[in-house]
């Protein structure tokens, strides 16, 4: 009876939640609806005896994901007066369409009963004995080794290719290269100067660091030195 | 392998193509690329045509049945060999083909100067298509020529040819591909039911009723468009104006005839009963094509125009005598081919020789050119008279032997069929009038010079062709009466079975 | 063979001279074409009065296949009986002629190889005709002449007039060729062959076969009959199909004489002899071909009375006379239809030729209103004028009084209604030819110079070159009559005709036409008497008369003068309507019609992929959107299938 | 167990890894280097798929046989020929990172995943694996604002289109209890029983992957994505993942739901109608070339789709010759668009192809050849292919489909023809840059395999004629 | 499992709508788009949750443990082509994605 309260309850709020996610104008909101939303989810997986899977996905998906999305909305610095708020003009049809597939979700679902089959075809049985992340772990190491691997490929594409996509101007970046800081010489970077007195360091042209050659800049510092003359 | 020891046909079929890899191969300055092309390309051709001289030597005449056949596994899990062979049927086509290329190349010896390398090779390449399709004894083998015809006569179109080209090139080939790709559900579907793709072997299959009427009109779309009967004629006209000279000769001589070959492969033989029982709808069409197409022609102010619809007309003849299912009027269909193949060839050619000379072919910029090209004069002249069908001429036999076929079925089949007699003439002589008689006024024709040697030996096979085949046209008859013999048997044969199968069940 | 010989002896004239005439000059040329013309003639005579007078037999000289397919078989082979032994002893004695008279005629002519080869390919031509042994190569002929004839009408290509009449005559040809040709498809069907022999020995068999057309059924004889007579009807200029006859005499005038007066004209009589035996059992088209000549030989005659142009005038003569070989041939009297033909080829080539002469001597000059007061000036071709013409009326004892008596006495003696038919309209045209013969002579020849002086100046006599075979013609137009009268219509016709013509059992024309009452056989001379003395009241006594009379009648001068309106008709009925169509077929129903299906397809495929493209917002909301309607219509199908099933 | 069985995608993914590494570590640029690495390691795949031995393994998630090695050699063929038309255009774009051809790599990898999957979750995995990659490649041109948004719109979709793949999944597992291929085949074998969820779950599966291969409604990502993105990564998402993407749904809809023909083949077949008449429809306004290819080749995958529908043997071996011969004309046709460079530019319209013919006789050839069998014309392989394909409509009766398929095929030579047209009757503009080797090397090898596969087409039709008997047991 | 299965499936069915909704109606902001294909994702999880408990097999589990992995890395990328999308458009409004079209 309390567990289906309880259903209730977590379903209630995610379904709200969810609604939120798509339908707030801040998106920041969004993200914090978003959460909520999986919080809830996490504990519909409780109710429905998956407790590992409840843990990833507050662990993984709050704790990262979700953050992840947070951390990109607010990075982003959207102007959010600019965004313009209202649906598509189709939006009745839209509605329209979304309620039949529903409707026609609703009615086949409504349908569902364990197939007489089921039982033989069964890969993995639960075993009542070990809990949950015992047996998934079981699993996951065993029989599906194959897929955490592909899994891991996947996770290693998703590096490369964040990486690859928004990494920037790693020539700019500051690396320390040590052989160029050991290749130094007092040559390149020291310049003497022989400062007449009372003489700003700006009017006879030092500048720090060592300029690049600019000839023009310094054709017309001389000529207005002997202007000066 | 055959009675000549070698696999003559895929020899024909392919020699063509060896050719056009020397032509490809060939790397210098223009002049010498062009040069080369020509002389290589004309060379390929001619050899070529001597070699189907031995299939005409060595054509047994009492065979109805195929010959110099080979074979040679293609794709065996399926059925499909790549199978060679003529009969009475086609051997004659082969020969036209393998006859007109060099005829072609040589008469575009000097009119083509642009991109001759690639103007030789695709004669080439068209030449191998023709002669392969006319040979094919599969018809995956056949539809892969039957539809590859259209690259090279495309580009030849299109990159040769006039004004409006890309619109008739473009025309042309969709016009074509629309009624093959239909054909081709057809050719399957003959393989569902039969089981093969072996032309031989279908031609003995009798298809149910029924299908028969649906794999005939397929057929038809694919054959109409190409003959060209009304009224998907209107490529034609465009495809022959814009073309260059070759081109609509080769156009006008083979290509045409490929429809008419096709019902004759297919649609009569496989499918007697539809082809017996829409026989009404192809004459009725080809009347029209008869009589409508030449008034058409009657109106036409560009002479290659007017031609295209005198083709028109006398491909009309031919489908006429195709369905005529009896001895004479297949035999004259077959003929009126030929010679039409050989005529309208020449008549393109002879607009040719003025259009290389003046550029324009519009007739009314001519006239009274028979007082400075009498020679010109005269092959026109004859070649006019053999596309009236004037008797002595090929244009005549053909011709005639389809009036019998139609009279055997139908008074007024045979009489509104045989209206091209009077309207043929009418719309030629017209136009020999127009541009041969009359007094020669424009100043540019002053000075027009008459046939030249390379003309004259264009022209003079084609006119001893015409002359020998309206004077001893059994020499060509012969080839075929044969199988064409053994065709409306088979065909009669086919119906009488039909009839009793349906009395039976009745 | 000599046969053979005569045929082909002008064929090689002729490719010599038009192949190589340039290149040989014309004299060559002219002279290689009269050799083989004499050498034909020569053999022709000869292979005639063997056969006739020396009793060779008839054979048939085979040369080869021609035509095969299945059961169709046509072979190259010259008949050698009477009928076409006399034909081609005609066709080369007058081509002959004419070759000779053209030497002069031509004299001034640029391209005389050109004619020389055009005259012999035609004389090769109604040779073929002449002795065809099948109905395909006696076709091969005919349109044979109907090429020369189109060739030699158009010989001056320069005159536009030249080129429409040479066309007009080909394409009247060809219809009432397209007769022919389906004629004998029609033998092929009911006889299985079309070799003359097989067909004559199968005519008792098939007496009872029938064709259907219109729905009904026919005698099939019937109607091959009227499909060959159709055939002639083109080729003989009969009322109908006769526009181009009057039109080729814009050709050279030898040629009238040898195409359109003598040889080639007649081919449709000559076919109605030739196919005697059939025709004999088809009584119905017997009968159309005798309404047919003998509406023709009034028609012509009448019109023949009001025209102008010297030519002309002997060409409705012509158009007449062929009426009166039709109505002979109708009524069963072939032999008298061939005699008329004989003497015709005689006194009409003379008159045409030294109608030639005429207009030689009068600087090209063909109007008769301005000619007059020569016939000083060229005496030998007034003479033979004067016989030509009095031949032509009919008059004793020249050719024509023998043939046409013996025409109007068939029509007569054969009882019919439709005989009785052609009897009346035979004898007023009789009338009419003699009125409008000598209406030529006299406007022509006598009263005042109506020509300008320097035209005048220039009469002159034809060189002997031209004016020999004027004589020889002549001569003939005089003995051909009474020399052949007996042979080829008397009671023992079949000695002369051997079995080239057949008559049926009940067919006894021949006999009766000897025993008609005394009035039918002087009426043609008498009428023609009348007719001679009309034309001298008209146009010596009371010249005034002749416009009195014109204003008087005016719609019917008129109608005569139009030639009863035929080229308008036509040129309103069938040309331009033709041109008409032609170019709304061509404009409306080619470049719309049916350029409209594929260019609206076009159109509708490129409207249809402006609308796809439209689709294609870009925007990511439709493309989700899309995918959702997709979604949901598939698993909807999906549903549904599985509630139907 | 026997772990062999998936040695080439390992082997593949170490290959990778090291390449990965190399690229790294290498402070030079390595673009070059790791394209050509990417080649040897595909070509060693090639050869341990070509060696490897059928079974089934991994706990029912991996299955190897014929239909697998024919498909992932394609797949192989494909992603080579990718990476070589990669390695002239990146040093020109600009885009020369060694992780260019990893991706691909790993792309490929998910890709034979995919045709091995035997079981929902590999087939799910695999997809995933490849689409992420194909995301990133899309993307890769980061600073022009055409490959983003080329990414972020492939990237949106295709998220759309695996999570609907997903919910289906879900929805199959949970009406029938399964997500082993053998065992769904075994559950469903009797029809009767078949729930109406498990149906929609198919559904929602066919337009995963439906999406994959572009077919409509699930098509609308192609236009944009094929203009965006940077042209090698079009030429690879033009074949590869086609290839794998059909092969996927071919031995979905054969081993697990084979029994279900009924009921899906009345979708493919809508889906196939449709998605021929938009791609025959759709690329004849087109100026861009790219967003003509796309529209070709979502009316090709209608062609393909026509085997499927058929559910026969005949259909799907049909459908593998279509995609062989479709493979070689795309990369080769790729090749051709990625020569056109005119002072370094690149050129995507079509009338910038005017007058190929006189400047360069040899790629207008090539061109030509790749338009003419594209648009079905014998003798070039298009032909057979659509040969095969309308063989099976025949015989499965499917005959309105097989009439609106050939009549598209006519519509769509229209387009075809237009290009030829451009670059034989038009006078045209300057020469293109001197056309570099390694496009050279890959148009010339499509045009060669184009021209003469008529030559000797039956070892490649019996080769896919037994890997179709695979899938039918 | 206390509740009915079908109350879960349903939840479930209302997520996918939602996310799905959140996809084509939403013309704001991008990155809730890659919200809602969170949302449809957990949809699909928490079916195959539900069946999972209701079959009493745990493959429904296991597979949602990938599903949670390719998730994450799904939404690593799309966040990370967001960034770079941004960078050139300097936008992220959904209706400013139709550089391409037609």
């Amino acid at each position: 009876m309390i567990s289906a309260v309880l259903f209730y309850v977590f379903a209630a709020i995610l379904l709200v939640s969810a609604a939120m996610v798509v339908s707030s104008r801040n998106p920041v909101h969004s993200v914090l609806f978003l959460i909520l939303a999986f919080f809830n989810a996490a504990a519909l997986f409780l109710l429905a005896g998956a407790e590992f899977l409840a843990m990833i996905l507050v662990i993984v998906y709050v704790g990262a994901v979700a953050v992840l999305f947070l951390f990109v909305v607010m990075m982003l610095d959207i102007n959010f007066a600019e965004l313009r708020s209202g649906y598509q003009r189709y939006l009745p049809v839209g509605l329209a369409v979304g309620a039949v597939l529903l409707t026609e979700l609703a009615i086949v679902l409504g349908g569902w009963k364990v197939s007489p089959e089921a039982v033989t075809l069964r890969l993995s049985p639960r075993a009542a004995e070990l809990h949950n992340t015992l047996q998934l772990g079981r699993l996951i190491y065993t029989d599906y080794i194959f897929l955490f691997q592909a899994a891991g490929l996947v996770l290693l594409v998703a590096m490369i290719g964040a990486i690859v996509l928004t990494l920037r101007d790693r020539t700019k970046s500051r690396h320390q290269n040590i052989a160029h800081q050991i290749a130094r010489t007092p040559a390149d970077t020291l310049e003497l100067v022989d400062v007449p007195s009372r003489a700003g360091v700006a009017s006879i042209g030092i500048l720090r660091p060592k300029p690049a050659p600019q000839p023009e800049q310094a054709e017309a510092s001389t000529g207005h030195a002997e202007g000066h003359h | 392998m055959n009675v000549v020891g070698f696999p003559l046909l895929s020899l024909l079929t392919w020699l063509p193509l060896v050719g056009g890899l020397i032509i490809m191969s060939v790397r210098g300055d223009e002049a010498a690329v062009a040069a080369n092309a020509r002389w290589t390309a004309l060379w390929t051709s001619l050899v070529v045509f001597a070699l189907s001289l031995v299939l005409w030597a060595r054509f047994d005449h009492a065979d109805p049945g195929f010959q110099f056949v080979e074979t040679a596994a293609w794709l065996p899990q399926w059925g499909i060999t790549y199978k060679m062979g003529v009969d009475g049927i086609s051997v004659l086509f082969v020969l036209l083909s393998t006859a007109l290329t060099p005829i072609c190349i040589l008469a575009s010896w000097d009119s083509i100067t642009v991109r001759v390398r690639e103007y030789m090779l695709a004669f080439l390449i068209l030449e191998t298509m023709m002669v392969g399709m006319f040979c094919a004894l599969d018809f995956v083998v056949f539809y892969m020529f039957f539809e590859g015809v259209l690259i090279p006569m495309y580009l030849i179109i299109g990159v040769w040819g006039g004004v409006r080209r890309v619109y008739a090139a473009v025309k042309f080939f969709l016009y074509t591909l629309a009624g093959s790709v239909l054909m081709l559900l057809a050719l399957l579907a003959m393989w569902y039911l039969a089981g093969t793709t072996d032309i031989p072997t279908l031609l003995h299959t009798q298809f149910p009723p029924a299908m028969q009427t649906w794999l005939f009109l397929a057929f038809l779309a694919s054959f109409a468009v190409k003959v060209p009967m009304w009224p998907v004629h209107t490529w034609l006209p465009d495809a022959h104006v814009e073309a260059p000279t070759a081109g609509s000769v080769i156009l006008a001589g083979v290509l045409l005839k490929m429809g008419a070959y096709g019902f004759l492969r297919f649609s009569v033989p496989m499918l007697p009963a539809a082809s017996a029982s829409l026989a009404p709808l192809m004459f009725a069409l080809s009347v029209i094509a008869v009589i409508y197409t030449s008034y058409v022609a009657l109106a036409q102010e560009d002479m290659k125009k007017l031609i295209a619809y005198s083709s028109v007309a006398h491909m009309g003849v031919v489908t006429i005598g195709i369905f005529t299912f009896n001895v004479q009027g297949i035999s004259g269909a077959l003929f009126q081919m030929l010679s039409h193949g050989i005529v309208s060839a020449a008549l393109f050619l002879c607009v040719g020789v003025i259009y290389d000379r003046i550029h324009s072919r519009e007739i009314a910029r001519y006239g009274g050119l028979a007082d400075r090209m009498p020679a010109y004069a005269f092959v026109f002249m004859l070649f006019t008279l053999a596309s009236v069908g004037l008797p002595g001429t090929s244009g005549f036999v053909g011709e005639f032997l389809v009036l019998l076929g139609a009279f055997k079925v139908n008074f007024w089949l045979a009489l509104l069929g045989s209206m091209g007699m009077i309207l043929g003439a009418a719309y030629m002589l017209y136009l020999y009038r127009r541009i041969i008689f009359g007094t020669l006024t424009r100043a540019e024709l002053r000075d027009i010079l008459d046939l030249s040697p390379r003309e004259v030996a264009v022209f003079a096979p084609l006119v001893i062709l015409t002359l020998w085949m309206g004077v001893y046209p059994s020499s060509f008859t012969g080839f075929w009466d044969a199988s064409v013999g053994a065709m409306v048997e088979h065909h009669q044969a086919a119906l009488a079975a039909a009839v009793t199968l349906a009395g039976g069940l009745h | 063979m000599l046969f053979a010989v005569a045929v082909f002896a002008p064929l090689f004239g002729s490719a010599i001279a038009g192949l190589f005439g340039k290149a040989i000059g014309d004299r060559a040329a002219q002279a290689v074409s009269i050799l083989c013309m004499l050498l034909a003639s020569a053999c022709g005579v000869t292979a005639f009065v063997q056969l006739v007078y020396l009793g060779g037999s008839p054979g048939v000289v085979s040369l080869g296949t021609w035509v095969q397919a299945g059961s169709f078989h046509v072979d190259w082979a010259l008949r050698y009986d009477a009928l076409s032994a006399v034909m081609v002893a005609m066709v080369t004695t007058v081509a002959t002629l004419i070759h000779i008279y053209s030497l002069g005629y031509m004299s001034h002519d640029a391209t005389r190889w050109r004619f020389f080869s055009y005259l012999s390919l035609f004389s090769f031509a109604m040779l073929m005709l002449v002795t065809g042994d099948n109905l395909l190569q006696l076709f091969f002929g005919w349109e044979g002449v109907g090429l020369a004839s189109y060739l030699l009408i158009g010989y001056w290509y320069d005159r536009p007039a030249a080129c429409a009449a040479a066309i007009k005559a080909f394409l009247v040809n060809r219809i009432g060729d397209l007769g022919f040709a389906l004629g004998i498809a029609l033998v092929f069907f009911t006889f299985g062959s079309i070799d003359l022999s097989t067909i004559f020995a199968g005519v008792p068999q098939h007496q009872a076969d029938t064709y259907t057309l219109f729905g009904t059924s026919w005698r099939a004889y019937e109607v091959i009959g009227t499909l060959l007579f159709i055939g002639a009807m083109g080729k003989s200029a009969q009322l109908g199909l006769h526009v181009w006859l009057p039109d080729a005499m814009e050709g050279p005038t030898p040629v009238s004489a040898l195409i359109h007066a003598a040889t080639m004209v007649t081919a449709g009589v000559f076919l109605m002899a030739r196919f005697s035996p059939v025709m004999e059992y088809a009584p119905y088209a017997l009968a159309f071909v005798t309404f047919i000549g003998a509406s023709t030989a009034l028609f012509a005659a009448t019109v023949g009375c009001v025209q102008n142009d010297i030519k002309r005038v002997i060409a409705y003569s012509t158009c007449s006379q062929l009426g009166y070989m039709f109505i002979a041939a109708g009524v069963g009297a072939y032999q008298a239809s061939m005699f008329h033909l004989l003497t015709h080829a005689f006194f009409k080539a003379l008159l045409f030729l030294a109608a030639g002469s005429v207009i030689h001597a009068m600087s090209d000059e063909q109007d008769i209103r301005r000619m007059g007061g020569i016939w000083k000036k060229i005496p030998i071709t007034y003479g033979v004028f004067w016989v030509g013409s009095l031949a032509l009326a009919g008059i004793y004892p020249f050719a024509g009084f023998y043939s046409k008596d013996a025409i109007l006495e068939a029509a007569y003696a054969a009882h019919t209604g439709i005989g009785t038919y052609g009897f009346w309209c035979g004898l007023i045209a009789a009338f009419l030819t003699a009125f409008y013969s000598w209406r030529l002579i006299i406007l022509t020849f006598h009263g005042k110079p109506r020509a300008d002086a320097h035209t005048m100046a220039h009469v002159h006599e034809s060189p002997a070159v031209m004016t020999i075979p004027l004589i020889l013609l002549a001569v003939g137009a005089t003995v051909t009559g009474f020399t052949f009268y007996e042979p080829l219509t008397g009671p023992n016709w079949t000695q002369f005709w051997g079995h080239s013509i057949q008559l049926a059992a009940g067919n006894n024309v021949l006999e009766t036409l000897h025993h008609v009452p005394d009035w039918v056989e002087l009426s043609p001379s008498l009428v023609g008497i009348a007719g001679i003395l009309l034309a001298y009241l008209y146009y010596v006594a009371a010249p005034r008369l002749p416009v009195l009379v014109a204003g008087h009648f005016p719609p019917v001068y008129r109608f005569l003068l139009n030639k009863w309106y035929f080229d308008e008709l036509y040129d309103a009925v069938l040309v331009r309507p033709s041109f008409a169509l032609a170019r709304v077929l061509w404009k409306v129903g080619d470049a719309t019609i049916i350029d409209g299906v594929p260019n609206g397809l076009a159109a509708l495929t490129a409207g249809g992929s402006a609308q796809v493209v439209k689709l294609q917002t870009g925007s990511i909301a439709v493309y989700a959107f899309a995918m959702l309607i997709g979604v949901v219509v598939l698993s909807l199908l999906v549903l549904l299938l599985l509630v139907v099933r | 167990m026997n772990w062999t069985l998936a040695l080439p995608e390992i082997v593949l993914a170490c290959c990778g890894m090291a390449i990965l590494l190399i690229g790294v570590l290498q402070k030079r640029d390595t673009f070059h280097l790791c394209s050509m690495l990417t080649v040897g390691a595909f070509l060693i795949t090639a050869e341990l798929v070509v060696s490897g031995s059928p079974g089934l393994g991994y706990n029912g998630l991996f299955t190897v046989d014929t239909f697998s090695t024919f498909v992932k050699l394609l797949v192989l063929v494909a992603a080579t020929l990718g990476v070589i038309l990669s390695l002239d255009y990146n040093e020109h774009a600009n885009l020369r990172r060694f992780e260019f051809p990893v991706l691909m790599l790993y792309s490929t990898v998910g890709m034979l995943v995919m045709a091995s999957a035997s079981n929902l979750m590999s087939l799910y995995l695999g997809l995933e694996l490849q689409s992420l990659s194909i995301y990133v490649l899309a993307a890769f041109a980061r600073d022009e604002l055409r490959s983003s948004e080329a990414g972020l719109k492939y990237f949106v979709l295709g998220s759309l289109a695996s999570g609907l793949l997903l919910y289906g999944v879900s929805l199959v597992y949970g009406f029938s209890g399964t997500m082993e291929f053998a065992r769904l085949a075994q559950a469903l074998s009797n029809p009767a029983h078949v729930s109406p969820g498990l149906t929609v779950g198919v559904v929602f599966v066919i337009a995963g992957l439906a999406f994959k291969i572009s077919a409509v409604p699930f098509h609308m990502w192609t236009p944009d994505v094929y203009e965006g993105a940077p042209t090698p990564v079009t030429a690879f998402l033009s074949t590869a993942p086609k290839v794998a993407a059909i092969a996927l749904l071919m031995r979905v809809m054969a081993t697990p739901f084979g029994h279900l023909l009924v009921q899906w083949q009345q979708v493919i077949i809508l889906v196939s109608i449709l998605s021929m008449l938009l791609g025959a429809l759709g690329a004849i306004g087109q100026r861009n070339i790219k967003r003509l290819m796309a529209y070709s080749s979502i009316g090709h995958m209608g062609y393909a789709l026509i085997g499927l529908a058929a559910g026969s043997e005949a259909g799907l071996r049909g459908v593998l010759i279509y995609m062989l011969t479709y493979v070689f004309m795309s990369a080769g046709t790729f090749a051709c668009i990625l020569a056109m460079r005119r002072r370094g530019r690149m050129l995507e319209q079509i009338s910038d192809l005017a007058g190929l013919s006189r400047t360069d006789p040899g790629l207008a050839l090539a061109f030509a050849i790749f338009m003419f069998s594209m648009a079905g014309i014998p003798p070039f392989t298009g032909f057979f292919g659509k040969y095969f394909i309308f063989t099976s409509a025949v015989q499965s009766g499917l005959w309105t489909l097989a009439v609106i398929g050939v009549l598209t095929s006519v519509v769509g030579a229209f387009y075809y023809i237009r290009i030829i047209k451009v670059i034989y009757f038009d006078a045209g503009g300057a020469e293109f840059d001197h056309c570099p080797a390694s496009l050279s090397v890959v148009a010339a090898a499509g045009a060669l395999f184009t021209t003469f596969f008529f030559v000797l087409p039956a070892p490649f039709i019996a080769a896919a004629d037994a890997a179709a008997k695979a899938l039918l047991l | 499992m206390a509740v009915d299965l079908f109350h879960y499936l349903f939840v479930a069915a209302m997520l996918l709508v939602m996310g799905i909704f959140g996809i084509f109606l939403n013309r704001k902001n991008v990155i809730v788009i890659l919200m809602s294909i969170e949302l449809i994702l957990l949809a699909a999880n928490l079916n195959l949750v539900a069946f999972s408990a209701s079959l009493d097999d745990l493959v429904g589990q296991v597979f949602v443990m990938f599903t949670l992995t390719v998730a994450a890395a799904e939404a690593a990328i799309g966040l990370a082509i967001v960034v770079i999308y941004f960078r050139n458009r300097g936008s992220i409004q959904v209706e400013d994605v139709n550089l391409m079209k037609g």
